[in-house]
């Protein structure tokens, strides 16, 4: 591994958004809601949804999070508002097969900036980092308020 | 001088690569390298002595037992305890406090006592008391940290009292590497007769140790921070108080005689060492010490601050840095934070680089809280580490703002 | 045909000398000896690798941890476990029954209730059991052991009932070599939703075990006598059971969070695994576990029990000789007493003829006590040994009588 | 080592004790006693004494023991019988120096059979079978019945 590995990893597309996340801050009025904490590395990350009839009309987040994890944050919550609730999970395994084997796959409802994860097949310690919006987000809808 | 390329030498992994990079080890808090006569005790006892102890008859077991306790004899001396008697081996300092936590949750803590420890300690000095006061209806206090990393010593006199049972307190922060006023502390304590149990986990491999000296009534230590095999660490502690405590694990080798009708255990330090120990670890333990005996230590400890005043001033000039952790006492262990970059980051970004330093809460969660961070990034040197690695390091953080910013 | 000379040249020990004369190693009991490819892994990684786990971003402490997960699901699969997370790793068969039989004492005994244990327990698996019963009020039950060395069933089967807590028993004895039939008495637990225990201290070194198909609901192993290092081993329990046991010790790694406010402790295996672990002995773990796996195990069985026979054989011959457990199943462990030389004289006579076996209570005194005697000497075979050996044992026996007598 | 110092060891004079020793058996009357247990090798054994305005004049064991222990206790309790309870002290320290050094010293109170002790040195696992009859003996003394 090199710096050029490094570039892989944090593609610009990814510090972009590191840097400008989409999303960012606290719904004034939600109906679901989660923390996550990654022990490893102090990453924690609060998720808002707001769900109505089945359907993500609002989503956001705050953290204290590092580069992965805040890109991903902003990235997937992008995605996610407007979908329906049962469409999460066809798209956490959209993002699960990037990370996995870097797969260059279509990318159907994610933007096209998931694949700059891409590049973190060959850092597997930092793998949880992006994944803890999903997470959280996932325990948002499970266990969150319900609509 | 400190000769610390002949140093170097005596430690395989420090000539080796990290990422295509020469490995440059800034993570002797987490776990310290091993010099190859550690590796070669452990080696040469699996290829020519191994076996079970205490127990045989025959040479190689008599061997192997000898040496154990030698070892403990060695370490004795080391830290210039009073018995051979008070070292127990244990499997690092973890074990050690569950042990003593534990102890004293079954014969000494009351309901309404109280348990004083710092508001820097490792997680292995919080949870076993939280949980020994929770099983006793004890009180568990905290010492508070100032601003700089160094205890609230004013919040320290007033928290002690009559009602303190122990005071559990780490010599060195594993964080922000302060080191602790401890002998003035036990002063403090044994005025009010409480006992003082010593987090050693960090001083050990930094500073020489003597216990009778600090007149404390435990100090635990890991091996594996010290320059010596996993898996091994040894409890000291008085033998009045060693005495006082109950048997911690059971089985084999610490007993006296067991019986369905009723079992008599061993004195110490046989009580407190059940079943078949991690002999090798202990050899690699022997070797170690040796090897630090060796060393002229002031001439260590002097080269290691050296390293931790040249970080410091490179560090103190880099933009958006902050030092977590400025205490004006302090072993070589170094902890920052960026302003727009998150300590993770500046990890792997260091990883790429060859540099291996520690990024995360360092198993002291409760002490970064208070310093209002989530993580931090922590670099740690040894004596084997050289100005050589500090600048590394420092230029590295100065391309990383590049990278990233 | 099992190459034993073969096997023989993996095992350096097994070239050396004792007392001048080549080492026939016959303790294999107490510990094991270790092929080379184990003594290297520990080696290289201490040279190349040494790093701490589960906390470091940086590449060496990414690839200690990938080693030590992996050998995780190694070892599960070795045993044919169902998750990974059901391998808690920890000192060796002592800690982990401590283990168990702590977190039983907190959450599952209650007054009145019953732990079942046999007559012929090592220490490790009655004397946690007898502390256990104290704390809580509960009484421990043993199985009585039959004059050859097996259990009484029938009185197994009048101890069971909705009483007991837990079946605790070891698989193999230490001591007589007895195989339990643990697959029966698992059966006639559950029947009673009885939980089982095995203590598979000396049957993992010498037979396959498959936790799935036992269905036991712990089973606990020491590497030391796997042909691993010193100061590791694994307790496999089925996760319902794990999740259910409170943590035992507590420390650094087997948390999520910590506050003075309350700690929240990891899921399995984590919340088992406080502190630093013995990572170097998990990685030579992992190699002795692969050097199994390349190993005929099947032969390998078959050469101990020839071994066992000829042994048998040649001791039965000896006047004034007796064998202490003729049980039908037998692993390659055989105990035996003189009517007029003391087990300890036989240890130093064979010692001096380089062989090695151990002599004593083995222990397991209750158990010696029911064969009323004080002592056995016992000669314990693994695959590694080979007919030769059995023949100086049984010819250095001989010269004893004329020696003594 | 070899079987040279295996008879060093197990001197014939060492073996002859163990095979008959001296004092052996329960006295009838007894004023001490005392157990003594080791727990490495199963060494067991009982010491009676009867004594009578500080002197021991009569004493014996029983022991289920390996050779070197009984031979021990043989020498030990033919040496203390008819002697000052204190004088227990001053040979006890000679036959730990026996031990301790092979000293070939004069031995002032022991019989000279007590010089077959002096191979032990090379076996020091050994040492504490010859020192059990000893501390035994000691025990008795210290916290026995009081004459
Ligand atoms: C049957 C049995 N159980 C338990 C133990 C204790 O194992 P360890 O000393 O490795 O903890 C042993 C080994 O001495 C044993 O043989
Ligand atoms: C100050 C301090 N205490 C306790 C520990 C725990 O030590 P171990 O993990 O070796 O048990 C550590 C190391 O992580 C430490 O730095």
């Amino acid at each position: 591994m090199s710096e050029g590995n490094l570039q892989d990893l944090y593609q610009s597309i990814l510090i972009q958004h590191s840097k400008s996340p989409l999303h960012y801050g606290k719904l004034e009025v939600f109906t679901h809601f989660s923390e996550g904490y990654n022990p490893l590395c102090g990453d924690a990350i609060s998720v808002y949804l707001s769900v109505k009839q089945g359907t993500i009309e609002k989503a956001s987040f705050e953290s204290a999070s590092c580069a992965i994890c805040t890109a991903s944050a902003s990235i997937l919550l992008k995605a996610i508002e407007g979908t329906k609730k049962e469409s999460f999970t066809s798209i956490q395994n959209e993002f699960s097969q990037i990370l996995e084997d870097g797969s260059k796959g279509q990318t159907d409802t994610l933007s096209p900036d998931v694949l700059a994860f891409q590049g973190i097949k060959q850092f597997p310690s930092r793998r949880n980092c992006a994944l803890l919006p999903w997470t959280t987000l996932k325990e948002a809808l499970d266990s969150g308020i319900k609509d | 001088m400190f000769n610390v390329q002949s140093v170097r030498d005596d430690f395989p992994i420090l000539s080796t690569l990290m990422n295509d990079k020469p490995l440059i080890y800034l993570d002797n808090a987490a776990t310290s390298q091993k010099p190859l006569t550690v590796i070669k005790a452990v080696e040469d006892f699996y290829k020519t002595s191994n076996s079970n102890i205490h127990r045989g008859v025959f040479r190689l077991s008599e061997l192997a037992t000898a040496r154990y306790e030698a070892t403990r004899k060695q370490f004795s001396e080391f830290i210039s305890a009073e018995k051979d008697s008070e070292i127990i081996f244990v499997k690092g300092v973890t074990e050690a406090i569950n042990l003593i936590a534990s102890g004293f949750a079954q014969t000494i803590i009351k309901e309404g006592d109280e348990i004083l420890i710092s508001g820097m300690e490792h997680h292995a000095n919080i949870v076993p008391w939280q949980i020994a006061c929770e099983q006793t209806g004890a009180i568990l206090k905290v010492i508070p940290v100032l601003d700089d990393g160094s205890l609230d010593l004013l919040a320290f006199e007033a928290l002690l009292s009559e009602k303190t049972k122990l005071l559990s307190i780490v010599h060195i922060s594993n964080s922000l590497g302060t080191i602790n006023p401890i002998k003035l502390m036990i002063d403090k304590a044994h005025a009010l007769d409480v006992p003082v149990l010593v987090d050693g986990a960090q001083s050990a491999p930094h500073m020489e140790v003597d216990v009778r000296d600090l007149d404390c009534d435990f100090y635990v230590f890991s091996g594996h921070k010290l320059f010596a095999p996993t898996g091994v660490g040894v409890l000291y502690g008085k033998e009045k108080w060693l005495e006082q405590l109950p048997p911690y694990q059971s089985g084999g080798d610490m007993i006296e005689k067991v019986d369905f009708d009723g079992t008599t255990f061993k004195g110490i330090p046989g009580k407190f060492e059940a079943g078949t120990p991690n002999i090798a670890g202990v050899i690699g333990l022997s070797e170690a010490i040796q090897y630090l005996q060796k060393l002229d230590r002031a001439k260590a400890m002097a080269h290691e601050i050296s390293l931790l005043d040249q970080a410091t001033e490179g560090l103190s000039k880099i933009d958006g840095l902050r030092l977590i952790g400025t205490a004006k006492d302090k072993a070589s262990i170094i902890s920052f934070v960026f302003d727009a970059i998150h300590a993770h980051d500046v990890g792997t970004f260091l990883d790429a680089a060859g540099i291996a330093i520690r990024t995360g809460h360092h198993c002291t969660m409760p002490l970064l809280k208070s310093f209002n961070v989530p993580a931090t990034a922590r670099a740690s040197f040894a004596f084997y580490n050289n100005s050589n690695d500090v600048d590394c390091l420092v230029e590295s953080l100065k391309k990383m703002k590049s990278f990233f910013l």
